[in-house]
């Protein structure tokens, strides 16, 4: 039977390649992005961010709200899916979307708040889109007794209440960013009172509101080494869950945003190809939206990790921290870089991208539901895509592969999405 | 001149800084430090910190160029040196150039970023080093993959530096004396000299107990420099300061972990 | 570790009196609903509906779409929740939310989506008023390749379209009811086009569409005997759940509506506890919506299992089919009866009936979000009440009782409602 | 009368249905019938389907009150009867006032919802019959608690009588014969009758073959009758359909499962 493990996955010893570190601009400005990094995240989470250790132990805390949060999750054989794309593939998906917010996103979001209340800090305090990863923090909040600020985008804000509901009822204060709470939120607000707000405005004013008071903590949902980390659990559990059916998957696959999903499932499979004779034919593959490029077109340089930067520089592919993506409903994938190692191992034909627009990626979710249940999540669709093509392929070849998917979220809370783009 | 049982206290400065001068290095050499870790001022600071860049800020201001700075370099005199500079500098300079105008003067170039940012060119550093009469040493850093600091360490190097930090200066709450011991395991005989955002003998004590043959001490000395009043009180807070670490680094059988 | 039953626990054989059947009116009628059931439903269900058989066989395909959509399912302590109420009580809940619809509806759909299908049915029709019950329908339709077709109140149609959408998703046609699609539903169409609906009338269409067609097969979702059935699995996994925690529940909880996951959860611990001598002090609690107290306020007497009429009538609490219960969101609460068997041991008094108010609900249901991360259905979240206030008292008596609630669905697809009444 | 070894056919009638004559009577018995359950013509047929609704509708159009139709029943001979009414009927006439009546004129007195809506009226029923001369005997349903039908066993009944669908006369989609086999065992070596909805040998002969000591065929019986145009016709089709049942009753060893 599947267990929980006690240890996450760390990649950095294993890359072919040294990681290319966070750092500041490289100019002789003052203001410096690596300082602030305490000042913002526990100690703990930096220590894991530039850790040379391959396991990290997991705190008995974080292992019980896991738990409880329902891990190990399912490893489940999409039969239903197979016989409908009559495919000789073997098709698998781990799901992610069991636990109440219904995303991958609180395997992080439960350490970072861990840590925080470890450090004694009162606040949690994070940005929001569409409120997938604020609702996983209103989640770890709640569970560690800390208070939750979440500044979420007005325009989301308005537009899609239900997952701030959520956050509230996790006893989480929403405000829709700008907020009259912080100066650069206030300026803004003062200038257009019905400012739709953007992410970068929200991580600003997340972060001027952490290091401008006592307690605060910031919470991060991905692309920094340490939430990749702790997405290990994903693949961790799978390679056991893969044993178990006696199998090695030829095909690992997962959406990015960030890429903390992806590497969650693939770095531990990935990992042992790098170090060891294990997975030495699985290829891994990352799906992002066609609406945000940074694999397909983008750039293998350093850039700042979030929009506003105010965090430091990051090595890794991106189309630019000021590009504003088409308002395509996978939230989640509209991010302008992708975490570092995953770059890097992109670069070192480690990782084959892929890239879907979003009609292909909800038809695809759609045939999903169909066969499986399970209600893919916008981000997740883009995956499910090219599963659905590789098991076709396959079927055209008569090639029986093993394909994993990282089933990162349902969209249970995205309903509004679908109906819109599938024109219910 | 490095090795696993001489334990060593290395400081690291900017050429052309104008709070470095001759009898200044005299007296560091004098109260303890085994090396100086000297380096050239650049436009692409890539991973220091706030003091470090001030220290090129002042720099650059007094020397023009490659070649003027390591004239200046090679006027420090009393002990051991390390060129420090970004291999991306070198590379818009001219490696070979530099090499060949640094032969002899150094015990080592260290290049930060090249295995970071250049890792192909590993081989040609190699060559150079020959060529050039350098005992070849590697910047690392913690997320460096074990499998290429093990074979780093089976080329003998010189030593191996292992920065502890994101940057120069900025201290983060991380385990380093951890990390050192991890390093410490995989490098086998080769010196491991650590470096970033060591500041107190509290710091070298323990990290030399965890494993470090070395540690490079270099915002916090500058510090140290840029908070004294004249030359004098900058030379003595800067020995007593050297002192204290030496210490640290000698008695590192009875360091707090 | 938890493993899925390969059979279902049918109490009837061991209920303390007979169980008064599903009959026609004492009339002279010509029209017989005994004579529609095999019109209407597969030859198992009803074989099951009155089986004298203690436990049925679970066919392998059934067995496997439980697996795949999450059975066995997690038994949670809710170790935060007993924190914070400061309670020696030891509290776990079962979710049945984690399935891709989100409550234990899918337990009974699946079935009879299966044994439609094994007939060759073509189409499983139903109606719905929230959705639930016609996404799990839908799902399940989906599942074994049945055509699917949903009769949903108009209003519910228009307001609530989320679960209309994933309904869609699965693949199902939606009808707003009254629809022109059938006799009853015409002619209130030409009164009114604009008619709300009911769900009596959507009943009525859904089994009218069903007696007038070659292939069509209706799906109810509680209060017939084999739904209670099909629920066991929930008990029986508990059962086994809470022995390897070395511990017997003190009381077991459930929500009432037709009364299926509460028989879920519940018959096969009242079965054992009628039985045999295990259980011999377990208490079962069933709570009810204050909006339709059928337990509190009702009568024990025959009266029509549907809203419509159409469908036998059974001895059961009831307040009557012609109530109209206010407009609470717990939409599964909302009906007029509770299944025969549990009416009759709440007769006997081997179940303890309490209600709840919308409010009162809600407030728990915020309660135990926020303490174990799964917001509750509002449905559900009339148990959470009782379980809460049970908590309290257990403190207040320095009683250490073990309580074990069934957590029958999630209220993400709720969320409007609890923004109404937490006014968030 | 019943046993466990003698298979038995039954037939329900209601009395006062004018499509049962005498001679039908007569002649059903000739043909191998074994026993009539005799129905009372009710207002509230709870667990009758349409033929027997009809039945009862006629009858009630014929005959005035119990008491003529207990008059009316009692002259039904040529063998075996069971009196065969509900028990809320027999609640509002005066139950007692029924059984004294009722006394001698038939082997046993059978209400379908005694347990079901009166379980607690158990005790007194026993007693009436001890009183009254009746051999009990009980009805239960598929879903009657295994318990209770131990104990009712236990108590060395008549018969046990199963009604193996929700109403007389509608054929459900059912695994009678499983059923019959668990009762089978559940009731020992009381006998075992079965009925509603049985209509053809081949129901007969795998109930019987499943372990029924006797089956009772009504709304079938009935349906022969409704259908004739004639009473010679009725009584030859009725007797004709008898002796199918008959044979099947008999031939239990061979019967198609
Ligand atoms: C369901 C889901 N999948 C995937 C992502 C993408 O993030 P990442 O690449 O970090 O996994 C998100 C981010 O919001 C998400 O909500
Ligand atoms: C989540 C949830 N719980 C409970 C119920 C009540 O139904 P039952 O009493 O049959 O379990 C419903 C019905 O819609 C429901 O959706």
């Amino acid at each position: 039977m599947a267990t929980l493990p006690n240890r996450w996955y760390n990649i950095l010893p294993d890359l072919p390649k040294p990681l290319p570190p966070p750092r500041d601009p490289e100019s002789f400005e003052e203001y410096s992005r690596i300082e602030n990094l305490p000042k913002l995240f526990p100690a703990e989470l930096l220590d894991q961010e530039i850790s040379p250790q391959r396991y990290i132990e997991i705190p008995d805390a974080i292992l019980e709200a896991y738990k409880s949060l329902g891990r190990p999750t399912p490893l489940i054989r999409a039969k239903r899916l197979e016989q409908l794309l009559n495919t000789p593939a073997q098709i698998f998906y781990k799901r992610e979307d069991t636990n109440p917010t219904g995303s991958h996103k609180p395997n992080t979001a439960l350490p970072q708040a861990y840590y925080a209340y470890k450090e004694n800090s009162k606040y949690l305090v994070t940005e929001t889109g569409a409120g997938q990863w604020g609702s996983a923090v209103a989640l770890a909040a709640s569970l560690f007794g800390l208070r939750c600020l979440v500044f979420m985008t007005r325009s989301s804000y308005l537009q899609k209440p239900y997952r701030r509901y959520l956050m509230s009822i996790y006893g989480a204060e929403v405000l829709p960013s700008p907020s009259g709470r912080t100066k650069p939120g206030s300026e803004l607000l003062r200038e257009d009172p019905e400012h739709p707000g953007s992410l970068g405005i929200a991580i600003s004013e997340a972060v001027e509101t952490v290091l401008g008071g006592e307690g605060y903590r910031y919470a991060v949902g991905s692309v920094m080494n340490f939430t990749l980390i702790h997405q290990s659990v994903i693949g961790l559990e799978a390679v056991k869950q893969m044993e178990e059916e006696g199998l090695t998957p030829d095909v690992v696959v997962a959406c990015v945003g960030g890429g903390s999903n992806f590497a969650g499932i693939a770095f531990p499979m990935l990992g042992a190809k790098l170090s060891s004779g294990d997975f030495r034919h699985t290829r891994f593959v990352a799906v992002e939206s066609s609406a945000a490029p940074r694999m397909t077109g983008g750039k293998y340089c350093y850039e700042f990790a979030d929009t506003a930067g105010i965090m430091p520089m990051l090595k890794m592919y991106n189309v630019g921290r000021g590009y504003v993506p088409p308002p395509v409903h996978a939230a989640g994938l509209r991010y302008h870089g992708l975490a570092p190692a995953i770059s890097l191992l992109l670069r070192e034909r480690l990782v084959e991208p892929r890239a879907y627009s979003q009609e292909e990626a909800f038809e695809a979710a759609r045939v999903f539901a169909r066969a499986e249940g399970v209600l893919p999540a916008p981000e997740t669709a883009h995956a499910v895509r090219y599963v659905i093509e590789e098991a076709v392929e396959c079927r055209r070849r008569g090639r029986g592969e093993v394909i994993l998917l990282c089933l990162s979220g349902h969209g249970l809370l995205d309903l509004q999405s679908y109906g819109e783009v599938l024109k219910l | 001149m490095l090795s696993r049982s001489g334990r060593v206290l290395i400081l690291y400065l900017t050429v052309g800084d104008p709070l470095i001068t001759t009898n200044l290095i005299k007296s560091l050499y004098q109260s303890g430090v085994d090396m100086l870790e000297i380096g050239l001022p650049t436009a692409k600071p890539k991973y220091d910190g706030p003091v470090v860049k001030r220290s090129m800020l002042r720099a650059s201001a007094h020397v023009q160029g490659i070649e003027e700075a390591l004239e200046n370099a090679s006027k420090m005199t009393g002990g051991g040196k390390i060129l420090f500079t970004y291999y991306e500098e070198a590379l818009s300079y001219g490696v070979e150039e530099l090499f060949s105008r640094a032969g002899g003067r150094f015990y080592t170039v260290l290049f930060p970023d090249l295995l970071i940012d250049y890792p192909d060119d590993l081989g040609r550093y190699l060559r150079l080093c020959d060529k050039y009469g350098f005992e070849p040493a590697f910047f690392v850093t913690t997320g460096f993959p074990h499998k290429l600091v093990k074979h780093l360490s089976s080329l003998e190097p010189a030593f191996i530096y292992l920065g502890l930090m994101l940057s120069t200066g900025v201290l983060l709450p991380i385990s380093a004396s951890r990390n050192i011991r991890l390093f410490r395991g995989l490098v086998g005989d080769v010196p491991l000299i650590v470096g970033f955002a060591v500041r107190s003998p509290e710091q070298v004590g323990s990290y030399v107990h965890a494993g470090a043959d070395g540690v490079v001490v270099g915002s916090a000395f500058l510090r140290v420099l840029e908070e004294a009043a004249d030359e004098d009180k900058r030379i003595r807070r800067a020995c007593e300061f050297v002192a204290g670490l030496k210490k640290a680094v000698e008695n590192h059988g009875n360091a707090p972990e």
